[in-house]
């Protein structure tokens, strides 16, 4: 088929199909757009470049761009989840046949609620060191635990977990990656609230709660791959997503915002909150170069260290973006709430901050990662490296 | 102040006589069990929830400890103590986040004699202070006295939504302002230990002392909040290090790792030095040194500096944990970032700390 | 620079195709070559050490492979080439610590035409300039031209101990003073590897084209300065990096450890952001982007801020090693701190930046 | 013999004999005053303290006070050398019989010049790592090796030198002490420029030179331990003694000198300068309350982890006190040499602010120290703990 071929098949496809559906709101739980999705899916156009076996059409990947911008041209969702479905990628990549016959064609119509159940208490930066344990039993496992820092839990059908089915071997080789089925006696879903005071993430505590033979993924003991290759697909996937401010515009913490506030509050002509409000916006401006020219530089073949620079520089941007429009505020920053926008702006940043700074890997992590990867700076000695976990347990 | 006017702590003939370094510790010690008692966690987040936001039975014991009165003369039935005393209460009650209004009490003492002073010794009459003028550090406060009465909005007025009477203090002079001639806008703060009101006057008042007292209480509100903001900054670093030492990854402490240790050395040195610059400001204050306004500033800008940065931090080597709210650690990062505000900003103290430095130059 | 004026790599009919990526970094290859061999650490210490501070052979040689007369029109006799490729070629300057009076030469080249700017494309005639008036960043330049003469002290001048001729770059106009018009101090300069001179002038001078060329010539070598900042601070902190993963202390690579680990993942930030800034700057001024001068600045200070932080942190990451002379890393910090003053600090240039957000805002 | 008494013996005693001496201007190698110091150590005067039978009286440390307030008010030399010789209390305490007969009559009466061999070019911040080998021979020693940061090495009779004298032990195990003759074929001293530009230090090479039996101090193998010693008496006689500027008043870098330069600069109005200012004075006076309430809090018996601090604190000082100076300057800063003293002093001690966050051990070293010890954190795993150091130089 040629392009213009296709393009006119997609085209001729939406124009009979695409009549609007409803906004999806929740970033997580059953997605309201599912009846839409269904019929996305059935026609192979929900995964272009996947096998028509799997509900694609085996697309070159030149060729499924052309179906994502007929899609974005109509405004109709959908399509390219071959690329930006986390969920559905995992489980053709890893899944038992028979559980992928399943869930497949459910996560691309979005029918069905997904969480990721990873963090622990006790293994956050430390990741591999969790202790939720799953024991076989007859048809499956049994699941105990605990994990944290989830979103949309209370609204998930299925968990992406990882649990420890083997205490005999150093941490990374006694983990694996199971579809945890959520609503069961056994799992018990509590908000968590944060420090700005918002819940967007769950608690959820697992007794005993039981997972079908068929829903591991990869190998036993194997967990840890399957994990690096869905935390892949979840960084390509979610990008950079830091958010800014509570009130109004999410995403407006651009160069105008600090700047406009600054004339608001009356100090634009204060030398010194002009040299601090000139360094923030600068440092947004470097962050945005910083990744324009490693997209340019990945483009032409030269490898870039630039990439894994950006959440580092986020982390200091927003702490710093929070000290300034505190600064800005004077005693208004003392509020907080509806009727005090700006300050609740200021402090809600201050707080949120910490969302990058420790959300995802710590900033002391990212330069653990950072000095290692990309300047080829030596590991640590690693104490529990060739240790078996219950040793490592046990020497605590 | 002017150099002239003495304080309640030298009027008293037994107040030159200061308190030995165990009589001193003593006090401190009784207040610090009180609060581990009656201020704990658990209490704070009470506090923290109620409308007041404030736990008056434990600030009546709290004056019966003689912390209310400290500053009010034996006389008037006060304990009759001074600037080190009331600053190294203060470190306690910071590190519990005891919201009890003792900075605002302890500027009152500045102003107040008789039958008032008793009471608010007696931890009976809760007195809230709202500088004006040249004091006004909101910079938003518009109240105007004038024939008898007073009239406007004094802003952000610590523990205004408690007080049975405020007192006016600007140059001109001090005007206690009765219950019934102002009405308090409890503010919805940040930081819910540290209650702010805004305070709607318009009645009568009465001129109780001139203005050269002022100066004197708002010397004695800010070393309040340095010794606040010190003993919040030891605090914050002393649970954080306890973490590193329990938390483990990577098969080790997390204390171990240098990025942990390394922060914590730095904030070591943070903490000890607001510690040490808001006693060397008490001192100053207590012996009415030459150099007590730029003691005083070099304590308010350090202090806040450096608690704010300790909460900070105490954050991010906490990691996850600290981003719950049931985790302690904003509370600290709360309380540090509205005493950062109160009273000015650290710039504004730092430029008034390099006017004192001139001024002796 | 006004919008409408075009510059030489407008002007020229060929300069509408840009170099392709190929052949830049061919040009930015046979340059690094060169100095690999010419301009080695040895070689930087000689020219240190020289009275003129100059390598006159080696400038020759860089001016045969097109580098002097980068921004002449090939019509005479330069390459013809743009920011960007000039801005490449400086990072190799700064990362080689050359002491090449390039900086000059490509503000000199936006203001000669003919004969002159022939010469020195041929890296047969040193010019250096001057900047004047509103374009003096030393603020003690006292230069008066007026009658066809020139008379007064130029200051701070790069290259004017060596220089052929010096152009006065004002608003009202650029002036050609001759060699026997002015005599060159040559300046006890803390970072030998760029020379500076006082220029006492006095004497006839020629008007060679009106103020309207001055802006774009700064631009110019405001880029390039920040090009040779970037090259310089990615340079330091390959050394150093290098130097962390071979030196061992307590039994590891001190790269092992954090504290180095860290600070050499910050110091990257630092040294990509000016990379990018720097490379930026050259791409806006070659298209003449409405944010030239926002970006212009911005690679102004974060260029001058990274260098100065990669150099300084550099040394401390060596240890004692770097506080010998005969160590390289105390060079880069003398660049570097030369660089973040000449054409004005940091703190100028911050404010210039913001001048440019407001402008478009 | 009662206070006034002594007071008496020791007043009549300078009245007697004190009639100036040369004033002592180089720190290291043989002393001008020598002939005075040997007159003041043979009447018992140079180290009151000490007993008789080493040339001092037995004093109380009360007593001793005296006699050192008599001679600083006579403005006299040479006594309280039990307090502050350092190179005679560590021969005291730990040289053999012989030894210690010969050198600490010397040492009293300055006739002999010294020097510290201990830092390596592969040993710094790692100083018991040190490769200076001295291998037994007939009657003594014979060394070989290398040391740097050396002051003084060009003008000595000797050096306190640490060198290796087991390679099957752990690093800290095989190390030995000697007071090492500096005049001989096979020490060669070279001057060592700074970055400062100056040549305060020196590098010896030690290329089979000879220490006669007699020189070792403490046992054979105990070396690092005589170190820890002789380095407490080295920073309780030191003190803090970083240098501020180079010329003029060097140690005026108070409060008064930074605000005098921006006032002298023109730019005592400017709200920057203004800010940065205070802030480096404020730092240095925090410092010295620091050190004041540490030695109040000492002299009342609770411990003070205070103390620990004052090196971190004057590095970030002095670095910051660079970085003022120059902005202060401008375009002048840009220069040095004598005819510019102002920018002379701006980039010697931005340069020179390293001599304080690099010698004496790093900033970072530092702020381990404090982690460990003060604050009680873990400390790192150690690889070559327990490792022999013979193994450890292998396995480079």
């Amino acid at each position: 088929m040629t392009d213009e071929e296709l393009k006119a098949e997609v085209t001729a496809w939406l124009a009979a199909n695409w009549r609007g559906a409803p906004q999806r709101t929740e970033r997580f739980g059953p997605d309201p757009r599912a009846e839409w999705l269904a019929k996305v899916r059935d026609a192979g156009w929900a995964a272009p470049r996947w096998p028509k076996e799997w509900y694609g059409r085996g697309l070159s990947d030149a060729q499924a761009r052309i179906v994502e911008s007929c899609f974005a041209e109509a405004k109709a969702p959908g399509t390219g989840q071959d690329r930006s479905n986390l969920w559905a990628n995992t489980a053709l990549a890893h899944a038992t046949e028979t559980f992928k016959r399943q869930i497949v064609p459910q996560l691309l119509a979005g029918e069905v609620g997904m969480c990721l159940l990873y963090s622990e208490p006790g293994a956050g930066s430390d990741l591999a060191a969790i202790r939720t344990r799953a024991d076989k039993v007859e048809g499956g496992w049994r699941v105990t635990g605990q994990k944290v820092w989830t979103s949309g839990a209370h609204i998930a059908d299925y968990g992406m977990l990882i649990a420890r089915t083997d205490w005999s071997v150093p941490k990374h080789r006694g983990i694996s990656f199971f579809f945890m089925p959520m609503r069961q006696k056994g799992v018990d879903v509590r908000p968590l609230r944060q420090i700005t005071d918002e819940t967007h993430f769950n608690e959820v505590f697992i007794d005993d709660a039981f997972i079908p033979e068929e829903n591991l993924l990869g190998n036993l003991g194997g967990g840890w791959g399957v994990l690096q290759t869905a935390l892949a697909y979840e960084r390509s996937v979610m990008g950079d997503a830091a958010r800014g401010a509570r009130s109004g515009a999410k995403e407006a913490h651009g160069d105008a915002a600090l700047l406009e506030l600054a004339r608001e509050a009356g100090k634009l002509s204060d030398p010194l909150v002009r040299q601090d409000v000139a360094q923030v916006i600068a440092w947004r401006m470097l962050n945005s170069l910083n990744t324009r020219r490693a997209k340019a530089e990945l483009k032409q073949g030269t490898s870039s260290s630039i990439m894994s620079l950006g959440k580092l520089a986020m982390s200091r941007i927003l702490h710093e973006e929070g000290r300034v429009r505190t600064e800005l505020l004077g005693p208004e920053s003392l509020l907080q709430g509806p009727d005090h926008p700006r300050a609740e702006d200021a402090n809600f940043l201050s707080l949120n901050a910490y969302f990058t700074s420790i959300g995802g890997g710590t900033d002391q992590i990212q330069r653990n990662i950072i000095g290692e990867r990309v300047l080829d700076l030596p590991r640590e000695p690693e104490v529990d490296r060739d240790v078996a976990f219950s040793a490592v347990v046990a020497g605590r | 102040m002017t150099r002239a006017q003495r304080r309640p702590w030298e009027r008293d003939a037994c107040m030159t006589q200061v308190m030995t370094h165990e009589e001193r510790t003593a006090l401190r010690d009784s207040v610090r069990r009180l609060l581990a008692d009656r201020c704990a966690e658990t209490d704070v987040r009470r506090v923290m929830a109620s409308d007041t936001g404030h736990d008056d039975a434990l600030w009546r014991e709290l004056a019966g400890l003689g912390v209310a009165g400290m500053l009010v003369s034996e006389d008037n039935g006060g304990s009759g103590l001074g600037p080190v005393e009331l600053e190294l209460v203060m470190e306690e009650f910071g590190a519990a986040l005891s919201s009890a209004p003792m900075i605002s009490t302890a500027m009152a003492a500045m102003l107040l004699d008789g039958a008032r002073a008793q009471a608010l010794a007696a931890g009976e009459l809760i007195v809230a202070v709202a500088p004006l003028g040249v004091h006004d550090w909101t910079g938003q406060s518009d109240v105007r006295v004038a024939g008898g009465r007073a009239e406007g909005v004094a802003r952000f007025v610590p523990d205004g939504q408690i007080a049975d009477l405020v007192l006016l203090a600007g140059d001109d002079g001090v005007y206690a302002v009765a219950r019934d001639a102002f009405s308090a806008t409890s503010l919805p703060v940040f930081d819910r230990t540290r209650r702010l009101a805004d305070l709607h006057i318009d009645g009568p008042v009465e001129r109780i002392c001139d203005g050269s007292r002022v100066a004197g209480a708002l010397a004695v509100g800010l070393l309040a909040l340095a010794g606040d903001q010190a003993g919040g900054a030891r605090r914050v670093l002393e649970f954080t290090v306890d973490y590193a030492r329990e938390r483990r990854q990577f098969g080790r402490a997390i204390g171990s790792f240098q990025a942990i240790k390394h922060m914590a050395a730095d904030l070591l040195l943070e903490a000890e030095s607001a510690t040490s610059a808001a006693r060397n400001a008490a001192e100053q204050l207590a012996g009415d040194a030459a150099d007590r306004d730029g003691a005083l500033a070099l304590a308010a800008f350090a202090c806040a500096d450096a608690y704010v940065r300790c909460a900070k931090d105490g954050v991010q080597m906490h990691g996850g944990i600290a981003f719950t709210w049931e985790h302690p650690a904003h509370l600290y990062l709360r309380r540090a970032r509205s005493g950062a505000q109160l009273f000015g900003d650290s710039r504004h103290w730092r430029e008034r700390f390099i006017q004192a430095l001139e001024a002796q130059s």
